[in-house]
């Protein structure tokens, strides 16, 4: 039987020369140009760094191929980035250009550094996971085609972090992002009564809605929902296999602005809702990728530089933003969960 | 596969950016399971649902997490993905690889797996997607021998993660690699047999700017800080003075509690050290100008987790400052204090931020031994519900 | 479906082998299912587990969690994982009949 | 009385600011209440706690409201007390008074009363501290022939208040005392008949600086604004710029949006109307340079509380802008829908701003029929927990 | 019988004729000295204010004497504010003076306009309240003896205001104020069993505890207190006279600090906890005074012109408040109610 | 202790007038107060109300709130002022013998 317990490979068998010899030396850094770092050490010495974005769904005949460019240009080292991104880890300038150009023959842009798109963080959709409200890599996919420009180049006030989940357990964690997708559903669970006595905790089942929507049903050894009360999470299925709660026409793409997760200047900040819901259209989800293209393109206008998302937001108000983004206000914007009350304004200062 | 009978994922191969229907389509012919993703996943997208059963539940011998187990709800259709499980693999901290270990790591999935994997999932892991059930034990095995092993999953510790840190970065205050190393092998039972109310996921960033985003994403984030002043190098200052950059207008101006002073005239830069709240927005800006402090360390914050049940939570502050030096003593007796007053009074799938909320900080700052610090609050409690505990009262 | 075989009987399980109908439990479905969890007999400390796991969800219609599941029975988890190598959630829950575990993976 | 019999608080007659005790003393000779409520209070002051009963139902015929029953629990003791009632008379707006009027109210409560007052509670009524129960009916009688009326308590509308406003004040932009008037009249019914889960407090304030705290302390709070430009009057501003005053760093800087801009030289201020939030910040520091627009009306904002029971609110935009003029038929159905609504669905002893809460602001303003705007939130919320209508919802 | 319903009387019989002439039609205000204020129409009509400091609890008698001075210099008209001063309302500047000789005689001291301390908002108390945990007038008698030169002058950083609340009902609302002071209690109501079940509703007693600390007690047809979740509010008592909860010893005094009501610069704040709690010292709270002047000169000395209680502690983070205030902070500061968690800091941006 | 006088029994009251022990009372207890509450006789229309509110009390152990009284009674708030000119709170759930009100005043 196979040893247990070793735990992942020791980190010091992945470090190239360059970074063992340079650990926790470096003295800054400069963005050579979209895509392309460089790292100066005390000691003098000098890393590149060339970050190529990625599908993160990748075969393993993809993962050799990336690997030949690693020992052909990066003496066989490389790392992967927190946003899926791969980036080969140069000591040699010169080796910058034909890295860029094998990659580009491979298909992978290079870029995704500072003031930039980089590459969506996102989970499984339709390829893996039993509870989606929508896919992840198709409209990943459709968003970075059309967002592409803004991957390669820099020309942005500051970084926009675009995430997405393809449903409220937010796997991709998009409630701290610039622009955040989640996948929602919009009709309460069905419940199969043969089936929840059989599968299910019932006790576990009505703990785990959130807004006590669930309720027991002692004839039937099953449970009821109060429609009114149920706001679609899903949770009861992640709980229950018989609370199927997929509807195709009714599932779709809830879009969220604003949020960051850097202290820099500003507190971490969540992400706020702009648009409740926008239907899934695969493949190519275009109402998602046209507001999700707007959105970007309203900040890349209106934000100064060096202001995120939500730190330009902060500076016009909200009822700005509304007016400028083209987005109709409506009573679903209004929080109404648990810490509704903080976000209600209780004050006369706002703007017409 | 013929691109004919997936006329929808089709579209997803046009466009600059790599498309995941290739990665998936260059893995169908030699492997049945990608080519009936490929077919499952076409249905998925004509119906716009779906089509994995929920749950499953396999693993490997002597762990009770680390698969993820999935089932067609069409394994007639296609066999190829009856049975589909995803390993969750331990990334090298910082994922950082040598092209041999990922070499290994495509061998062993090309013999028991689909071929198709995530670098990485968003904990952190390499994910290895699509094996059947019979292919778990040996390709654990197989991993294994290579000295690799499984991630978390299920109630129990998660994969912790780190940024590059000081492999790569000069932001680094703490070695992030090392201590997400440490505490990974440290808590290995944790890790690998679910024990506890739920799952608790740590993450380790080397500053503020907090690139592994573990305060929105960890229920413990350990993040880099120091203690003394940010160190000014008047002569960097100049370089960026004279190559014309806005100074006062993209750095004095936009630190956030004005704690920087900037003289044109003799283009120098000083700071009240008092006042800097360490958020690293002036050395991003000016990274040879400025660095952070020399008495370093990490500020630790809990809580943090998505939106379900009581709404996502970022972590909050709980020790404002704490040396990290190996073996990270000091860190790992908090965290085992902080698991046992969780798993005695946690509800079944409550975060432990969940579980503060519901108890109250006191309680949990009590049963954890740490002081409270201002740090801890943006601000104190506005109501007066003020709890005592039963020896500050006067009995008489 | 997939079923298991009790005495003669065709049990119906599921893909992972935890039965439908958690109501139709017997300790011989418990000794059938012990092969498939690496399990070569069913010793009194298996029993414990199983039977305390057992009450536990007729009477309160969920499973323990772990840490009840080790206060009450005085095993460590380390204990539990030697008796039951695939673990409490797919072992040992699987052998006393309760639904299949859901969510947290 | 003699002070000798008081003399914890007699300490309370030193010091420069007037003393409570020194009025009650003044009644003492006259009036037993008078005298045993010093003796009471003494004894509270010896031991440390209140000696009165708990509730007291007590009041005027046809009323539900506007009496306060108050009994001493020690009646043997202080039988001047032993019935001890407060009646709350209803203000005139904005606490205007003729010494006419003043001298009317004395000799009522000389009459009947202990000849003790507050002026005024914090509501806002007048309030004549201590009669017994025998007297309220005979007392009522007299008052309302001088043309007085009882305010309101128990679950009713509040004795409406409002700040000086145009009687008094440059700021006003809405007739406050008017408005208050107005709305006191048409509720007669619901100030002095309880018949709400609660209570319910509506404030008129005629301006952003809210001098009657109406924002705080209303559930109802009607504020004053304009929906034009501030208008600025460069003379004006010449006259504070010549007499030192600093333009730049006591406004334009505090300017919570930076809507002003100042020139030093030609000592000319100007704004940008679409960033003025209307704080009132720079009218408030030259009232001589600075007004109010022209285009008048009000803020209207919902639930505003104290701490019981689910901590204090403060109160909620749910109308950016109203017109305010007579007889302000829109607030007073505004008024009555949110009371329709809030009666139908509050529990007992549930503000309508906890009744918000728990059933959400969407409920709220379908059901009396407000559109949603953005200026209602500081923020949208951060959670995806979206709740839709049945008619949005697609059926096929 | 009495005509109901006839409501106040109109405030038109009770404004002097300049008021009724300039209705509506002031231009400005200027503050002439501490507690004069004039008023300038654009009729070019000038009114001059003078207000007076009250102890709110009046005597007839002095009512009387109030309205002789209104009568002499007023023409028989006054007002009082909405923080009880008094304030007599003059067209002739030339009697200014004399009446605030006659003022000083009656012992009503003149001021608390502008950048000041003026009268404390404050409630019943051990006067006329069932409930309370602290008296009312006595405290506020202590506290505007001891802070008295802050009400006749205008040297603090801005308007500072301070109320008083004798229990949680909080009738003050003092949890918008610059100081604010609470009557608390530390002890769990103790329940008279026999009592209970005639004098009470158990189903409304058990919905008014905000932390759901009470339960039935079916068998004494009672209820019963989780002392644990318990926090002292009082809110049972006030459902139920067999629940007294006062405790001479342990109930006292809390303060907050760093509230205001207006829109002015910053959205109206709640005020925070300073001093969880001080112990109730009658007839004059040496504690709870000396605590409120160190809370008002540390801001007096620390904050710059223009700047609240709470805007100051806005601009030097609570971190520094605790410090130079000299207050220890505790786990008692850290708020553990429904909205705690948007309370809790979530960023490493904090001072030492 | 105050008292009332019902049918040569003394009956503990409140200062308010409010029966002591709301589980002794009866019709005759009513009838004994209905004076003190300005009401000269008591007609079916009170009875209607009282019967209400005592029965209301008795199930559920509180008073109604007054929307509920109006709504189950079918008389309006004026009515109610009518029957029982000190209001529901003072005069009719004195009679019904319902515990004092407390709070909210
Ligand atoms: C490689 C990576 C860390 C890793 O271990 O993988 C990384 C690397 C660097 N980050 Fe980061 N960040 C990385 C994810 C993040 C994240 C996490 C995320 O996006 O999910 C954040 C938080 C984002 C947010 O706030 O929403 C993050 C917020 C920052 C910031 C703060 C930006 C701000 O002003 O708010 C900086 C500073 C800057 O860029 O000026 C920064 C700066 C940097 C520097 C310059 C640090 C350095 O000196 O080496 C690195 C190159 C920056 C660049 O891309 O322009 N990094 N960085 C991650 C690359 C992701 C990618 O593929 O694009
Ligand atoms: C694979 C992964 C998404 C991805 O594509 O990257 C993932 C996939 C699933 N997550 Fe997750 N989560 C993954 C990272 C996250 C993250 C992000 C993170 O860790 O930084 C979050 C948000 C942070 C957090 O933990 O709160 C996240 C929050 C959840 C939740 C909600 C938990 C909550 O308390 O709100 C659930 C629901 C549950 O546990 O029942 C969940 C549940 C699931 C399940 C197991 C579905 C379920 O209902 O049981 C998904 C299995 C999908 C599949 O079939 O493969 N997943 N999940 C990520 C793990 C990969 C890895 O190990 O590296
Ligand atoms: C007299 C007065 C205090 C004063 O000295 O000025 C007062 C006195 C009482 N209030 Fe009050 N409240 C008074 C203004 C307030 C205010 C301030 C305001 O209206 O601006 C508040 C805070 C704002 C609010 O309404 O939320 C206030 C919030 C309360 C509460 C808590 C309500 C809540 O929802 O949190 C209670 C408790 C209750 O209703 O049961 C309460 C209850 C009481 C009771 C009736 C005591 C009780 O438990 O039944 C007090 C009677 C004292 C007595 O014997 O005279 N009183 N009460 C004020 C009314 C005078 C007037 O009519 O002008
Ligand atoms: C008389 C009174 C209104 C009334 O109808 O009774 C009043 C009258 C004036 N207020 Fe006020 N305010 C009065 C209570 C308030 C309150 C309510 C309270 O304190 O409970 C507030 C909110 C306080 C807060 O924010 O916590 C209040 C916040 C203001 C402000 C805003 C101050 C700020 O910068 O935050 C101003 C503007 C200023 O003073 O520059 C103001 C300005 C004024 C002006 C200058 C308005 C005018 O042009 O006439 C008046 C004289 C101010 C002065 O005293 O210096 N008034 N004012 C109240 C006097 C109370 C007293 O006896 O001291
Ligand atoms: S976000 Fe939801 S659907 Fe997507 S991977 Fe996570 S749990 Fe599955
Ligand atoms: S979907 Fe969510 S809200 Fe609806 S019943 Fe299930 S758990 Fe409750
Ligand atoms: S978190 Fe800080 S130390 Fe880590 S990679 Fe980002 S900038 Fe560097
Ligand atoms: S690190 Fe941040 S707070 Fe400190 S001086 Fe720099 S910008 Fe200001
Ligand atoms: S609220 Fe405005 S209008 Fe009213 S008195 Fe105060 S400053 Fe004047
Ligand atoms: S009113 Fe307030 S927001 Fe408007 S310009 Fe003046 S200070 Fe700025
Ligand atoms: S604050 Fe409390 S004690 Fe004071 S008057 Fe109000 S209810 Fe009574
Ligand atoms: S005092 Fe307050 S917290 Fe304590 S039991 Fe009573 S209502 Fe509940």
């Amino acid at each position: 039987m196979a040893k247990t317990d070793i735990g992942p490979p020791h980190y010091s068998q992945m470090l190239p020369p360059i970074i063992k010899e340079n650990y926790g030396k470096w003295k800054y850094h400069e963005i050579l140009r979209p895509g392309v770092l460089k790292h100066v050490s005390e000691t003098g010495a000098e890393l590149y760094t060339v970050r190529a974005g990625s599908p993160r769904l990748l075969a393993i005949d993809t993962i050799r191929e990336i690997c030949n460019l690693a020992d052909k240009y990066c003496d066989g080292y490389l790392r992967f980035t927190s946003r899926y991104n791969i980036e080969f880890l140069l000591t040699n300038p010169a080796n910058i250009d034909p890295l860029i150009e094998d990659l580009k023959k491979l298909g992978f842009p290079v870029g995704g550094t500072g003031p930039a798109i980089t590459n969506m963080v996102h989970t499984q959709g339709w390829v893996h996971c039993h509870t989606p409200a929508t896919d992840a890599s198709g409209i990943v996919k459709a968003i970075m085609d059309e967002l592409y420009d803004y991957f390669v180049s820099m020309k942005l006030p500051a970084k926009l972090r675009i995430s997405l989940a393809c449903c409220l357990n937010m796997c991709g964690a998009v409630h701290c992002s610039d622009i955040g997708l989640v996948g929602i559903h919009r009709t309460i669970p069905k419940i199969d009564h043969e089936w929840v006595p059989k599968q299910c905790e019932i006790p576990t089942v009505i703990a785990s809605c959130p807004t006590f929507a669930i309720r027991p049903d002692p004839k039937r050894k099953s449970v009821q929902i109060n429609e009114e009360k149920c706001m679609y999470c899903g949770n009861c299925y992640t709980m229950c296999p018989a609370m199927p709660i997929a509807d195709p026409d009714n599932d779709g793409v809830a879009i969220f602005v604003g949020g960051k997760v850097s202290n820099a200047r500003t507190a971490p900040k969540f992400s706020r809702l702009a648009i409740p819901w926008l239907p899934n259209n695969p493949p190519r989800w275009p109402e998602v990728v046209q507001a999700v293209k707007k959105l970007v393109d309203v900040y890349a206008r209106n934000a100064r530089e060096g202001e995120r998302y939500g730190e330009w937001i902060d500076r016009i108000g909200w009822e700005t933003f509304f007016k400028l983004a083209e987005i109709p206000f409506t009573e679903k914007h209004i929080d109404d969960f648990i810490f509704s009350v903080p976000t209600f304004r209780t004050t006369t200062n706002f703007r017409w | 596969m013929a691109g004919s009978e997936t006329p929808l994922l089709n579209e997803l191969e046009k466009g600059p950016w790599p498309s995941f229907v290739t990665e998936i389509k260059k893995m169908a012919d030699k492997k049945p399971a990608a080519r009936d993703l490929l077919g499952q996943l076409e249905l998925s997208y004509k119906e716009k649902r779906g089509h994995w059963k929920h749950g499953g539940i396999v693993g490997v011998t002597g762990y009770g997490g680390g698969v993820i187990g999935r089932y067609s709800d069409s394994p007639d259709k296609f066999p190829g993905v009856a049975e589909f499980h995803t390993m969750r693999i331990n990334q090298p901290s910082g994922w950082f690889y040598s092209t041999k270990a990922l070499r290994e790591i495509c061998d062993i999935w090309e013999k028991y797996g689909s071929g198709l994997t995530n670098f990485h999932g968003s904990t952190g892991d390499i994910i290895l997607l699509g094996a059947p059930t019979a292919h778990l034990q040996p390709a654990f095995d197989e991993l294994s021998e290579h000295g690799y092993d499984l991630g978390g999953s299920g109630s129990d510790l998660r994969t912790p993660s780190c940024c590059a840190g000081p492999a790569r970065c000069e932001n680094a205050c703490i070695d992030t690699l090392d201590i997400c190393y440490a505490i990974t092998m440290e808590f290995q039972d944790e890790l690998h047999r679910p024990m506890w109310p739920y799952k608790f996921k740590i993450k380790v960033a080397g500053c503020a700017n907090d690139c592994v985003a573990a305060i929105p994403r960890a229920d413990f984030a350990i993040v880099g800080t120091w203690r003394d002043t940010l160190r000014i190098d008047q002569d960097g200052v100049r370089e960026y003075a004279e190559r014309g950059f806005d100074i006062q207008g993209q750095v004095v101006e936009r630190c956030p509690t004005k704690a920087l002073s900037y003289d044109p005239a003799a283009k120098q830069l000083s700071v009240r050290a008092e006042d800097c709240v360490r958020c690293v927005h002036c050395i991003n800006k000016m990274p040879k100008a400025i660095r952070p402090g020399v008495e370093r360390g990490a500020t630790l914050l809990i809580g943090g987790k998505a939106t379900i049940l009581q709404t996502a939570f970022l972590s909050w502050v709980i020790v404002p400052f704490m040396k990290m030096e190996p073996p990270y003593t000091e860190v790992k007796e908090l965290l085992r204090k902080i698991w046992e007053w969780w798993d005695e009074h946690g509800k079944m799938r409550e975060r432990v931020g969940e579980l503060i909320y519901r108890l109250g900080m006191r309680n949990f700052l009590r049963a954890v031994d740490l002081p409270a610090v201002p740090q801890m609050v943006f601000e104190p409690r506005a109501n007066p519900y003020i709890f005592w505990w039963p020896e500050e009262i006067i009995r008489k | 479906m997939p079923y298991i075989e009790v005495l003669g009987q065709q049990i119906e399980v599921d893909e992972d082998g935890y039965i439908q109908d958690p109501s139709i439990w017997t300790p011989e479905i418990a000794k059938a299912m012990a092969p498939m969890e690496q399990i070569t007999e069913l010793t009194d400390e298996h029993w414990k587990v199983i039977n305390y796991l057992r009450d536990y969800y007729m009477k309160f219609g969920i499973c323990p969690m772990i840490r009840k599941l080790c206060k009450d029975t005085g095993y460590t988890l380390k204990k539990i994982y030697e008796l039951f190598p695939t673990g409490p959630a797919k072992g040992a829950c699987k052998l006393a009949g309760a639904p299949k575990p859901t969510g947290c993976v």
